[in-house]
């Protein structure tokens, strides 16, 4: 098993009632299968349907990474910085 | 506002003349800043919105450096800019209180420092992860930007892989 | 400063801060600001040449209508502009000041607002009357803006009839 | 005869040596009448061949304007304001 510090921002931190946990995984864990590990132990935290981006160790990454232990995983809905 | 940082996620107040002094370089003598304000009205086709206030959340620990790589792009797209600053305040946003503001000082006004201002909007908006959240007098949304396809986890190829 | 004449030359210190606060508007949330800074430095092609500082001399009574002039043409050409400040110092600039400031406020970034202050830098230098002194250590030299052939007196046709 | 003010700025008030100065021209003057005027009268105010903009009443003229009394003529060198 390995450990991944897991973060949430915007509504989905607000959806899942927290901002940051650290969570067990086994190895050879993509960020696809924390995602599905996250909505299984988090229900309120819906995942699935919709845009999401994720990045790993403060960098973009893709659905398929494999994730080390202690990476830190962000996950966040299309960013909206800036004005329109 | 003290700070000469370059690349700065902050929840003071921004100010102008700060971010012009950042980028302020003896053979630079044009400078073009964008400043982002809160609209207190938003004209739709239904009419006029109003707004209350603005709340930013960033997650700073990747937003500044990724504001450092928009800078980054500009000095190699923009050979002749002397100087890229981008600030970006987070936590609540009053009414015509600047959110965002982009300095970039070139020796003369064609060295590119229109088009570079133009563009580190543009990008700051597309992948620098910071999050606005609207509030009315009746209730509060999230805005979520465009998506892009290429950050986007839902790409079918890419769940399609993770299925293997 | 404590003005908010939107055209105006002075011979006080300019600020972007005071210059964003005229052209704020409740439904623009697009600010873009070119600020002309005194250059120390200047790279010819014959290496580094230096400056003192400016001194700037001004037609004002025509220099002010001039400028809300090219404020009219903005907002004809770019609809959406809500508003439109050209400041314009006058007298000894020292290096790294401010001697003319533009701001131009839209709705969006997309409404004009950074082709307007472009369109305006230029329109500025063509037309309005306003001259600059370059200082250095060993003399003085008044700079001439290149001519307009449409403003010019030489033109041989005008010459011409006048001989009449 | 009509009664012209004239006002001259940047290197042609310094060559002069004054910014402004009512002058005696007679009717059916043109500004390039009262240039040669100017030139006869300030020897050292060199108009001929060079740029040169005018402006009554603050607003730009041609070369061959007729001039009204009362008229204010502003004569001056290509512009240079802003920075470059």
């Amino acid at each position: 098993m390995i450990q991944i510090k897991v973060r949430l921002f915007a509504t989905l931190r607000q959806s899942a009632g927290w901002k940051e946990k650290t969570i067990e995984a086994p190895d050879a864990t993509t960020i696809g299968d924390l995602l599905k590990i996250l909505e299984q132990s988090y229900p309120t935290l819906q995942l699935t349907g919709r845009s999401l981006y994720a990045a790993v160790n403060q960098e973009y990454a893709r659905f398929d990474q494999l994730l080390q232990p202690g990476d830190e995983v962000a996950i966040f809905p299309p960013v909206s910085g800036g004005i329109d | 506002m003290n700070s000469k940082k370059l690349f700065e996620i902050t929840d003071q107040p921004l100010s102008l003349d700060n971010i012009a002094a950042r980028v302020s370089r003896p053979d630079c003598g044009a400078i073009t800043i964008f400043d982002g304000v809160v609209r207190g009205e938003t004209v739709t086709q239904t009419g006029a919105r109003g707004t209350d206030f603005l709340e930013y959340e960033a997650y700073a620990e990747m937003a500044e450096p990724m504001l450092a790589r928009i800078g980054a792009e500009i000095m190699e797209q923009w050979p002749k800019v002397g100087a890229v600053s981008i600030l970006h305040r987070i936590g609540r946003c009053e009414i015509g209180e600047a959110s965002v503001l982009i300095a970039v000082a070139t020796p003369h006004r064609d060295d590119g420092c229109f088009e570079a201002c133009r563009y580190a909007i543009e990008r700051l908006k597309a992948v620098v992860p910071i999050w606005k959240q609207e509030n009315w007098a009746d209730g509060q949304v999230w805005v979520e930007g465009p998506r892009q396809p290429e950050l986007d986890l839902a790409k079918p190829e890419l769940s399609g892989k993770s299925a293997t």
